[in-house]
């Protein structure tokens, strides 16, 4: 079986590279490249990720490809590249992209890659002391907050996740005025479920006269919840706030039932807005409610969404960045006026990542994104919550 | 002492005790084929994942009922079990340790990558038995699925202590284990006892596999380290090569995580039980039961 | 250019980390503890270049004394166990280490900016290299330097009346005893040297990849510490090197072609290697060029039994 | 009963026997004397099957034994008793007794009256029957390594060193068992540094120096004093 995986994968490897310099003998090309966790535990990321990006890019290729500055057109080459989630791997796979054609690579998915990679780009343009890497990266996944301030190389198509649950709670206010306390629960030792309870949730919960009345704690691999929400049912909250993975949140909302804890509003993660919490645990995530930058609530989004499908991925939240950066670098290569040789590839490179800083808006799927001067992004969004075993759209404050 | 933290320290304990059955069984394992091979088998936790997945799977494709997930996730992990016996131990020689330990771990990573592969890593729901019960002691509450989870590790426990004390199989595994030259001159064949050894520990993990994830009621990767790293900490506690040590090991393990999460907090919890198990290892080198250790 | 430098990086950084393992091997311990103690580098270099301002060298040297201290510190109780129970009692010692650092907090001011340790936030900011001018290639011959300055001594050891104390025990503790070694004594060397080789290495790591957080220096970089060293053989330093090579340049990066499928070859590699080889790649015995140059003969021959299992 | 043909073996690069024949004679005690060193440990674990031999064949009747794996020699009816007992520690006398039997779990019964017949012969054993093996004195220890050897109803019976670590008394105890599962007309293949006492026993004997046979022939037919002296400090190549 190993022999057979091995030869199957030879093979393949050698029919798209024959592809590639057929493709390349005929047109001009651009290469952007994806990377991020494409295998281990957050696998599933990457693969969602590279299927949204492959599709998005086909699209744009369908429909003629994208014009250089001499009136050219040139069609989209990707490829996408597995970090396994490891710093080290990102930071050798970036340095290898770069090594090549790229224009411009799409990722990583994790934080935890996204924080050492982004150290090693080139922290102010124009810096001559600073021998950081020069190349642009536009983020899709990696969402924990304020990452991109580290380079001025780098710029996140991801949500503003303090904007999102701002609203959130101040909906939760108008809405539901008798609602007074929140309990918090989060997963300790994953950074970006640490970092959106402490400095999100919490923050926003509070600023719209809730009581923060206790916090669970656990870790990533937790299989025991039971002490944790005991205190939770001690202090009979109103709204429970849930910061953590699939895993465990599917995990602590059991024990919830369990212990008979019904608060009146339960509010999610951002990245628990997909399809593993509900394959993980339908019936107690039923109401679990958390804004979201992707819902399929219009054509576009839907056609994409089927798109994606068709490439054997899903589209959410992460992955619709993915296909958004796609649309939007067309459009930042046709503005910016690329030339698409090797000779300009320096230059090419420079006009992408200044283009990104001047864009102030974008379109997106949900509607325009408003793009800010330290490379994040503001983004449309919705609330949705778990109804019947699938993702139902609560409240869609753009409409 | 208010009233609350005694009610909570003595449900931390219970919760703790019982779920640390879980932890004993992987620990079981584990001194199963240390005592007969002197060997550590790092694919051990990650067997019993894979094992549990195939439970799921027959879940998620049949719709099969809770005992029937139960009994093919502990015979899919005894089979995966002897795969790794064959992969890492039967070919690599006797006196080279290192090198059965290495490939335990490739098979560790092989395994782990497996099972992600299938199941892209999304975490499945995994059936359990009494979910909801719950028998209500004053302010102390037991879950049914634990007591569940707790009866049927007691139920492994005993059927292995009748295959080990009161069967020729269990004659020929203590043989193999406490003298494995004088075993073959008795006519024991060690390598058809560890094939069995590993198939054996391979169901036991894989009943601790499924008994976490019925108890959790999901399951993902992510706890094949969470189980692997308890089993060893519960066999090295009890004393390797020691069943009762192990069963001990476990509980105690279980007990003490739960009662250090209510006096430290989720952060520090694991430090104060690193911190037992290494005083325990540089005080009590040969563990609680450690009479066999000496041999090593 | 600049990649192929950086995978140089890793490789130098790997190698270090593996020789700390092997130092310890030799002495017949297999230490788990290896990756708290490159944490312990890793950690500690950082704040004396990011929080203090201190060159680059000087930083991993104290970097690497702090963490041969307390390599120095643990291996008089860890060693009293030996198998199975010290894999474990140094595991468990690793991971006190990690988790002391996922409960760190500890900034200070720097130019109107927070430096340091921010608990599961992790190490932001370690940008010595690039702040200061480094190219990439830079980096690597540094890195290089110190590699082979480590190996070199290393090697010299082996050769020396140490290297055959080392052994020694390694292969009979009683025996070894008998002769008048004083185990205890032997041991704790080789584990504060060892202890000593992961903090430099730590030390470099962190600046290599500019962030680090505890999540890094779990069970998986422990494994990996002494996965080299076995899987290269115990012959020489160039076992360890050799397998660097093949887990980090060709398993890792020059398998990436192949997707997600890498990752299931990578264990089922491993465990091939480890049944063709079951000394490591160079094996047990110190290589002479010839047999580096004739890689494909068998292991050394030792006491062969049927019931080999 | 049995013929050992150039049998090699090594450890390693070191050839530990180069090239032994010798004859198992049935229904008697055929001897094997020689120095410290000289392979006769080896001997017997290659026969048992513990170890490979390189060349050289051993036959059983029209059977070839070498090759086999050592449960499987077991089966064939040549059974040993290793050199220092190895008894299972942690398991009773009965326990050890009867995983002696093991080859035989196929054979519907007899276990037990084997098992009696045994602790018959041994009382010291059926006094202690539900002791850990491992408590037992060294004597009782060799007593039931050869009753556990007894169970598996041996065709030859290989012993190895029985006298090895214990006191002169006790040894002279072991010997008279030997003695009588001698006059029983079992084939014994005995190994013993203990030359003087091996000779008192012997119906044919061998001398093993350095890997080789150098000798061979009836007690009765030779010097005993410079064959004992030879087996002792092996002698310079026999001239």
């Amino acid at each position: 079986m190993k022999l057979k995986a091995l030869l199957k994968a030879g093979v393949l490897g050698v029919s798209t590279l024959a592809m590639a310099s057929v493709a390349a003998a005929q047109d001009k090309t651009i290469r952007i490249v994806g990377f991020g966790a494409a295998s281990g535990v957050v696998g599933i990321f990457g693969q969602n990720s590279s299927a949204a990006m492959s599709a998005a890019f086909e699209k744009i290729n369908a429909e003629g490809g994208v014009e250089l500055a001499d009136g050219s057109k040139a069609m989209i080459e990707t490829e996408y590249y597995d970090d396994r989630c490891n710093a080290e791997e990102g930071i050798s796979v970036l340095r290898r992209i770069a090594s090549t054609d790229a224009l411009v690579a799409i990722g990583p998915t994790c934080s935890n890659v996204a924080e050492p990679l982004f150290g090693i780009l080139q922290a102010k343009v124009d810096d001559e002391g600073d021998t950081g890497l020069q190349f642009p990266v536009f983020t899709d996944v990696a969402i924990k907050g304020g990452l991109a301030g580290i380079s001025e190389w780098v710029f996140r198509n991801t949500p503003s996740e303090s904007q999102m649950y701002d609203d959130l709670f101040a909906w939760l206010r108008t809405n539901h005025p008798d609602l007074k306390t929140i309990y918090g629960g989060v997963e300790e030792d994953f950074a970006h479920s640490r970092f959106t309870w402490y400095s999100v949730m919490k923050t926003a919960a509070e600023k719209h006269g809730f009581e923060v009345v206790g916090e669970a704690q656990w870790l990533l691999s937790d299989t025991n919840f039971s002490n944790q929400a005991r205190g939770m049912r001690r202090a009979e909250p109103d709204v429970v706030a849930i910061s953590a993975h699939p895993f465990t949140t599917c995990g602590m909302l059991r024990e919830m039932t369990r212990q008979r804890i019904q608060p009146k509003i339960l509010v999610g993660l951002t990245s628990s807005s997909s399809l593993e919490t509900l394959s993980g645990c339908a019936n107690e995530a039923e109401g679990l409610t958390i804004p979201t930058s992707f819902a399929p609530v219009n054509e576009e989004a839907k056609a994409a969404a089927e798109a994606v499908v068709a490439k054997g991925g899903q589209m959410d939240l992460h992955s619709a960045s993915a296909w958004e950066n796609a649309m939007i670098l067309k459009d930042i290569i046709e503005a910016a006026e690329i030339g698409g040789t090797p000779e300009t590839l320096e230059e090419d490179r420079r006009k992408i990542r200044d283009a990104l800083a001047e864009l102030e808006n974008a379109p997106g799927l949900l509607g325009s994104n408003k793009r800010l001067p330290d490379g994040e992004a503001v983004k449309p969004y919705v609330f949705v919550h778990a109804k019947d075993g699938s993702w139902d759209v609560l409240h869609n404050p753009g409409s | 002492m208010d009233y609350f933290f005694i009610i909570d320290f003595v449900q931390s304990l219970v919760d703790g005790l019982l779920f640390g059955t879980t932890y004993a069984l992987i620990g079981i394992g584990f001194t199963l084929i240390f005592g007969v091979m002197r060997k550590l088998n790092l694919a051990y936790g990650a067997a019993a994942l894979a094992g549990t997945y195939i439970g799921v799977a027959a879940f998620l494709a049949f719709d099969a009922p809770p005992p029937v997930v139960f009994l093919l996730s502990a015979l899919g992990s005894g089979i995966i079990g002897i795969v790794v016996y064959y992969c890492c131990f039967r070919f690599t020689p006797t006196q080279v340790p290192m090198a059965s330990l290495l490939a335990s771990v490739g098979m560790l990573l092989f395994i782990d990558e497996a099972v992600v592969h299938a199941s892209h890593g999304m975490p499945v729901p995994y059936p359990s038995v009494f979910r909801n019960a719950i028998i209500e002691i004053g302010d102390i509450w037991v879950r049914g699925d634990l007591l569940f989870v707790f009866g049927i590790c007691v139920v492994a426990m005993g059927v292995l202590f009748w295959l080990l004390y009161r069967t020729p199989l269990g004659l020929a595994t203590r043989a193999v284990s406490q003298q494995p030259r004088a075993a073959a001159l008795c006519g024991i064949d060690p390598t058809r006892v560890n094939l069995l050894t590993f198939g054996i520990s391979g169901v036991l993990g894989g009943i601790a596999g499924a008994m976490t994830a019925a108890a959790v009621g999901v399951l993902s990767p992510i706890i094949a380290l969470g189980l692997t790293v308890k089993g060893l900490i519960a066999v090295v506690i009890g004393g390797l090569g020691s069943i009762p040590g192990a069963i001990i090991g476990g509980l105690l393990v279980g007990a003490s995580e739960n009662i250090f999460l209510l006096l430290r907090g989720v952060t520090e919890r694991d430090i104060y039980v690193m911190l037992m198990l290494f005083l325990f290892l540089t005080l009590r080198p040969g563990g609680l039961f450690g009479s066999t250790a000496g041999r090593d | 250019m600049d990649f192929y430098f950086g995978l140089a990086q890793i490789f130098g950084v790997h190698t270090l980390l593996g020789l700390s393992a092997y130092v310890v091997l030799l002495t017949g311990q297999v230490s788990m503890a290896q990756a708290g103690f490159y944490a312990i580098g890793a950690y500690t270099a950082g704040a004396m270049t990011a929080m203090f301002g201190l060159h680059i060298l000087p930083a991993i040297v104290i970097a690497g004394l702090v963490s041969a201290a307390i390599a120095c510190i643990v291996g008089f109780p860890a060693l009293r166990v030996k198998g199975l129970m010290l894999v474990v009692a140094t595991l468990a010692f690793g991971e006190m280490v990690r988790l002391f650092f996922f409960n760190l907090s500890w900034q200070v001011e720097r130019g109107g900016e927070l430096f340091g340790p921010d608990g599961a936030e992790g190490f932001r900011s370690i940008r010595y290299f690039p702040e200061n001018g480094w190219e990439v290639w830079h980096v690597t011959v540094f890195i290089w330097i110190v590699v082979a300055v480590v190996m070199a001594a290393l090697w010299w050891m082996d050769r020396t009346r140490a290297g055959a104390v080392l052994r020694a025990v390694g292969h009979d503790e009683v025996a070894a005893q008998s002769i008048g070694l004083n185990l205890t004594a032997v041991k704790v060397g080789a584990m504060t040297a060892g202890g000593f080789i992961a903090g430099l290495g730590g030390g470099i790591y962190a600046h290599t990849v500019t962030h680090i957080e505890h999540g890094v220096f779990g069970v998986l970089l422990a494994t990996f510490a002494i996965a080299y060293p076995i899987l290269g053989g115990l012959g020489s330093v160039f076992g360890t090197l050799l397998a660097v090579l093949f887990i980090q340049g060709f398993l890792i990066e020059g398998l990436r072609f192949m997707g997600d499928w890498r990752s299931l070859l990578f264990g089922a590699l491993i465990v091939l290697a480890m049944n063709l080889r079951p000394n490591g790649l160079l094996g047990e015995h110190a290589p002479r060029l010839k047999s580096i140059l004739r890689l494909g003969k068998p292991a050394p021959d030792s006491l062969e039994t049927k019931d080999a299992n | 009963m049995l013929e050992i043909r150039d049998i090699k073996t090594s450890y390693g690069k070191i050839a530990a026997l180069k090239g032994v024949s010798l004859d198992i004679r049935d229904g008697g005690l055929t001897c094997l004397l020689g120095p410290n060193g000289a392979g006769k440990t080896t001997l017997i674990w290659t026969i048992a099957g513990i170890l490979k031999a390189q060349s050289g064949s051993i036959k059983m009747g029209g059977d070839e034994l070498a090759g086999l794996k050592a449960h499987q020699i077991v089966e064939k009816g040549v059974v040993t008793v290793p050199e220092n007992r190895l008894v299972f520690p942690e398991m009773t006398v009965t326990d050890n007794l009867i995983a002696g039997a093991f080859s035989r779990r196929k054979e519907k019964g007899g276990v037990s009256e084997d098992l009696e017949a045994v602790l018959e012969r041994f009382p010291r054993l059926r006094e202690r029957a539900t002791q850990e093996a491992g408590t037992l004195s060294g004597g009782e220890q060799q007593m039931l390594a050869v009753g556990r050897a007894l169970m598996a109803r041996p065709k030859i019976l290989l012993m190895d060193e029985p006298s090895t670590g214990l006191a002169p008394i006790i040894v002279e105890e072991i010997f008279e068992i030997i003695g009588q599962l001698r006059d029983e007309g079992r084939t014994i293949f005995l190994v013993e540094q203990n030359a003087n006492l091996a000779l008192d026993y012997a119906d044919h004997f061998y001398l093993l120096e350095q890997g080789q046979v150098t000798f061979g022939g009836d007690p009765g037919e030779v010097d005993h004093d410079e064959l004992i002296a030879r087996a002792y400090l092996g002698a310079r190549k026999a001239s």
